[in-house]
């Protein structure tokens, strides 16, 4: 008899087996570079990305095998996101895998369940998530955007006011997800709903706002007079709150993180291989202490994984993971920019894109700067490390 | 070896529980002040309780425990600052004896050691100046920092073997003559001797040079391992007593614990508890793989519980304010057990090289490739 | 024409030339030894030690001419104990001199100041300080101590209740400088008064705190009953908080810990002049980090003392230079112990006396450790480092 | 050289005022996107200022300032992110060219640079497979990261002598042909060029080779130092407006400023400037002083503020949140500014190893005994 972990550490195994297969075989060399060098990714890569992995069955592997999944355990979720950043692959996209897909299986009607799954599996529709608004980042409790229901002779449909920020890649999304305010005045946790809007519909603008890095990832989606029909709504009105708690559990275990600081930390390594031999010396003990710090993400990454498959969490293991993940990941992308010295401050923004002239200087000096200034905001994005402190500071300390 | 999990867990609440009913901090008081530098009731409570033959082969009426069953009881002597050799005599000597000594001594010491009325130590670093030296089995030289070189009934020497070259270990009985010993503590109360042997009469320990050094590497590892569980059962302690600390204590009218400031720095203090405690595992299960891949995680986690457990004793003592420095409170015993904890068995500096080297000859690739 | 500047540091440099020329050709041989090796000074040490700085006119240099002093610049202040502390010169006792003189001479009445200066200046008379209560560390408010006063035939007196505690060398004192509350009820800083205590006086007990460097530093003093004699107030009832405020601002100018700083640093050096070849390396780096540090800290100080002098500081500067010098040095004692290895964790208490037997390992080691126990407590006494960065929030930044 | 505290505090108010009305966020908005990278009306009023000329001889007209006032003319430039090319033009080329240009060379590019009609670009750091050398009067080779090399009207280059051995510095004019320029910008937006000399004319600039070696050590010290005080200029603004931002920002309810956490970070701040501010001042100081003292000083001054700037950036960026990293919001253009400072003339690791050798050269007692 084998028991559960022993059997999810072998299929683990065997998935990251199966993976770095798929990257020597199967995964075409166009994308391996512009991934490798961080190049820019337009939208038809990303679909691309997302319908090579579904043909693994990877992209909804950890859906439940009744809506088309491998019902993944948490282990194998976890390696499969790292296995892919240590390789170097592009993002795995989340918003409807990951994200929205969950959601709807597991608290959607029998009709969304069949009108979006099969199209969130092959990404023939992507999606964005409207969570975030102005002033209110991390407190849901002052979310504004309101959904009045009103009823029609063609049905009941709610219209929806207010504005999102921070929505990533809402510029090729034909859907959003979305909480809103469908009640006033009452306990923020009550009043919030789960709706799905379509991107096309009349009063969504979408606004992109420019970041460091030069591109365009986030952006302001406004929301005015948007007429969403009422079978759009998942669950139950007021019951918003619980979904998003539920996605965010989805959320928790990010096995990129692990993997994109060793392929980074390999990347560093490379230079640091390069470097002059009088700041190797020096180079090499700090990369020393960078690596070891990995070793400590990564033992106590897995642990925590397996620690919520056997129920012995203490609730504190995702924000370990992001906190110890995304600081490590930023401490490295600094020693890189040291390492390039004077070629680590130039914008070599013409080799950020597939049909590159060659590079001012060395062949990823652009793309690790651009990442650089991308993950810049990893502490501040997906619940900022102030946010994840105080949760552990109250829900695990009790302070 | 087999990993078990549970038998760990077992012995961990039962050693706790002993720990607890006598060994709490009003008991630990009174064992400083004794002249053994520990209690010798609690040592043969110790062996009654099978502590001292848990490293012991099962031929031999020991328990042949795996490296979490050591690191299950070496947590508990961490989180209790138990004050007996456990570490250096029933760890450490009782290891190397297990892998190098021959069928007589085995026979001849191992009923001493299950019983507690033999106390083994490890005298290793040696000043530069005077370098210990067997020649027709008398060793000569000096030896520093020998934990429990005070009260020892057997020394295991490292020394240079003068007849035939190569570095090999000796078994000293101290009270055979020409051993000078200088007692002293250590900063957390624990007895330490320097040691001057003048020819002193040295029976070796090991077929050969290649089998000291490989079995030496072996059980300088498991130690370290074992210090690190020791670090982990300390730094636990520390994070709770804080966290509880910061709940009570009140200024300016509210508990101090209200402050985001000491929060954030609490939860620090948390995370590094919890690496702590992977690392620690993840040295365990690394005992049993190849050389450098063992050294590679042992040294690595050894290295970094150095630092993060001086990180969390210095918080612990900064958030107590002045209560921590005092003799009163637990805090600062925590805090001079870890200064000693991180020093022995190679500190932060030797084992953050070796952890270097070892990911030089493992390659680009790494474990994790 | 010089500026006031200018012509403080000419004087500061003389000073400080003055000061080695002492150390040469005046300073006791074996109280060199003694404080440069950290072993136990007792009181007679102190007092000699107190008493050779007053004959060169050093212990009250900073007290105005009438006083008997040199009228002292800021910056000669700052550099006289700098100076000392780069010798490896015992502490020089403030409580008298640096502390409760002052207060003396500023608010004292005629009667105070010839009683008690000339013995200040002397150490015919060892002062302690009564300000921390129990609960009270930084937090006056809390004060609980009480002076009642009571009208007698022989005059006017206090009968003072309370417990004062981390009260140091209270088992030398000969006088107390201690707040009071004088009045019930109303607001804490109307309420408080300073009050010297005779610590004869029957009622008093002092009772030593243990501290994890093993030695007899700091008490717990117990008042009961304490009648002090009307004349003993200094200034006006319920003005204590300002004379305590005066006091504190003596206080800020502390250049002992740069000095200090600056020795620890050049005997970490000599120790690690001794490691073994394989780890100079890496110490070298450490060690060049520290002096980095040190040299941050030793520019900003004395630019610091010089804003104070123009009136052109920002109010952070006290902070800055207690913030920053006793983090250094601890991070320097670490260092040393880590330098020391097993040396490091041997409690040599014989090597800490005079008569001492050889050591254990290095001359110093014994003493190194000691001084690391000891200043263990630098964060947290005289304004813990969490006080001071919320002083520095509130009162400079704003927050 | 004199050191004036007054003239500086006059300069810097009033090249404050004048920044603050030409050129705020939306006016370098514009900027960004100008082709030279930087502002030509700007650049022409800087000349009328007489910020170009502070740096030249009083005997041609120009003000011989100390390096305090350079360093007051360059926190506001960090103050502003001025993008034109005071630093590289009318500080380190012209300084080359007073400490080393003939009296024919001074005579005819003094008046230009006054009036800001020549702009200069220093280009010494190349590639290791394609070193510079001049041979006959003419260069071959390869220069990277050349500041404002864009555009610059002349480049002083460092090449090999190929007639006579040894390193130098020649004048050379991109217009006059054999120069392939590959023109960018760096992350800050300021343009930069990589130079490809296939044979370009060549003018000596320096007597021999010790007297360019001597001039060069110290320009570029007072570059590095003018580098400092741009750094601390940047450094004051993001304490400043991330203070502010902590007051206004709210939160579940209050501004997040109340929060200690973020009190106690925005003092680490605060205190990190204050030591930018000191260190820079000493190194300021430093200039005049022999050159292995100047050494310690300037490279310790450099590698300290560097690493501060990193953090309080780092800092600013993380406490405005998603804010902090969009082209909106200033913050995000101090960040690119302090990386790109970071890196000019000498990065971190290469003045914390000057310093380290310059100590060693002072020896035990070092400047302070």
């Amino acid at each position: 008899m084998t028991d559960p972990i022993t059997e999810a550490r072998q299929r683990a195994e065997g998935l990251k087996a199966a993976i770095r297969s798929f990257y020597d075989g199967v995964m075409p060399a166009d994308l391996k570079r512009k991934s490798r060098l961080h190049q820019v990714l337009d939208k038809d890569d990303y679909v691309r990305w997302m319908r090579l992995l579904n043909d693994q069955g990877w992209a909804i592997g950890h859906w439940p095998k009744e809506y088309g999944g491998q019902a993944w355990s948490l282990l194998e979720r976890f390696a499969f996101e790292d296995q892919l950043a240590r390789l170097g692959c592009p993002w795995v996209i989340p918003f409807g895998v990951k994200y929205v897909g969950p959601v709807i299986y597991a608290f959607g009607s029998p009709e969304q369940k069949a009108r979006f799954l099969p199209r969130i599996a092959t990404t023939d529709e992507f999606w964005a998530q409207g969570y975030s608004e102005p002033g209110a980042g991390s407190d849901l409790a002052g979310l504004r955007t309101e959904a009045i229901r009103v009823a029609s002779s063609e049905g009941d449909h709610y219209v929806v006011n207010g504005q999102k920020v921070w929505t990533t890649y809402a510029q090729w999304a034909d859907w959003l997800f979305c909480l809103v305010k469908t009640a006033r005045g009452e306990q923020a946790q009550k009043s919030i709903s789960f709706l799905l809007i379509d991107m096309r519909s009349p009063g969504v603008t979408v606004k992109p706002i420019p970041t460091m890095d030069g591109y365009h990832h986030v952006n302001e989606v406004w929301l005015e007079n948007v007429r969403v029909p009422a079978e759009n709504l998942v669950g139950a009105e007021g019951e918003g709150w619980t979904y998003a708690k539920y996605l965010l559990k989805n959320e928790r275990t990010a096995g990129a993180i692990v993997g994109m600081a060793w392929h980074a930390l390999e990347r560093l390594k490379s230079l640091a291989a390069e470097a002059a031999p009088a700041s190797r010396d020096r180079l090499e003990t700090r990369i020393g202490e960078l690596e070891l710090r990995f070793m400590a993400l990564e033992v106590a990454s897995y642990q925590a994984v397996e620690s919520m498959m056997r129920g012995t969490e203490h609730g504190a293991e995702a924000s370990l993971i992001k906190l110890r993940g995304t600081e490590l990941y930023q401490h490295i992308a600094e020693a890189a920019v040291d390492t390039l010295g004077l070629a680590g401050v130039a914008w070599d923004a013409a080799a950020l894109h597939a049909a590159a002239p060659p590079p001012l200087g060395p062949e990823d000096a652009g793309g690790i700067i651009k990442d650089h200034f991308y993950n810049r905001a990893a502490t501040i994005f997906g619940g900022a490390s102030e946010i994840q402190r105080n949760i552990v500071a109250k829900g695990v300390l009790g302070l | 070896m087999n990993m078990d999990l549970e038998t760990a867990a077992m012995l961990r609440d039962s050693a706790a529980r002993y720990a607890a009913d006598n060994y709490g901090f009003l008991q630990r008081h009174a064992v400083l002040r004794e002249a053994t530098g520990y209690s010798t009731s609690a040592w043969r409570d110790y062996a009654e309780l099978g502590w001292l033959a848990l490293r012991l082969p099962e031929a031999h009426g020991g328990l042949d425990a795996d490296p979490l069953a050591v690191g299950a009881l070496m947590e508990v002597v961490g989180s209790r600052l138990l004050m007996e050799p456990v570490l250096a005599s029933a760890i450490v000597g009782t290891g190397l004896l297990v892998k190098l000594g021959s069928d007589a001594q085995q026979v001849a010491l191992f009923p001493g050691l299950a019983d507690g009325s033999l106390r083994l130590a490890f005298a290793d670093a040696e000043p530069a100046d005077s370098p210990c030296r067997v020649r027709g089995g008398r060793l000569s030289g000096r030896k520093i920092s020998v934990l429990h070189g005070d009260v020892a009934d057997r020394l295991i020497v490292s020394a240079l073997d003068g007849d035939n070259g190569g570095r090999r270990l000796y078994l000293v009985d101290p009270a055979a003559g020409e051993t000078e010993i200088t007692r002293y503590r250590l900063v957390d109360g624990r007895g330490a001797a320097n040691l001057h042997f003048a020819g002193a009469p040295a029976e070796p320990l090991g077929a050969d040079t290649a089998a000291v050094e490989a079995a030496l590497a072996e059980v300088l590892d498991e130690a370290a391992v074992a210090a690190c569980a020791e670090a982990l059962g300390a730094v636990r302690v520390l994070v709770t007593t804080t966290c509880e600390y910061l709940k009570i204590r009140k200024q300016f009218g509210r508990a101090i614990g209200t402050n985001q400031a000491l929060q954030h720095r609490a939860v620090d203090m948390f995370l590094l508890q919890e690496e702590v405690a992977a690392l620690t595992l993840a040295a365990q299960q690394a005992l049993g793989r190849p050389a450098v891949e063992r050294a590679r995680v042992v040294s690595g986690a050894k290295a970094y519980i150095c630092n993060a457990a001086r990180h969390v004793a210095n918080e612990a003592v900064q958030m107590h304010g002045g209560l921590g420095v005092t003799e009163e409170l637990d805090v600062s015993h925590y805090f001079r057990r870890l200064m000693v904890n991180a020093a022995l068995f190679g500190g932060r500096d030797e084992h953050f090289a070796r952890f270097l080297a070892a990911g030089q000859k493992l390659g680009a690739g790494g474990m994790h490739a």
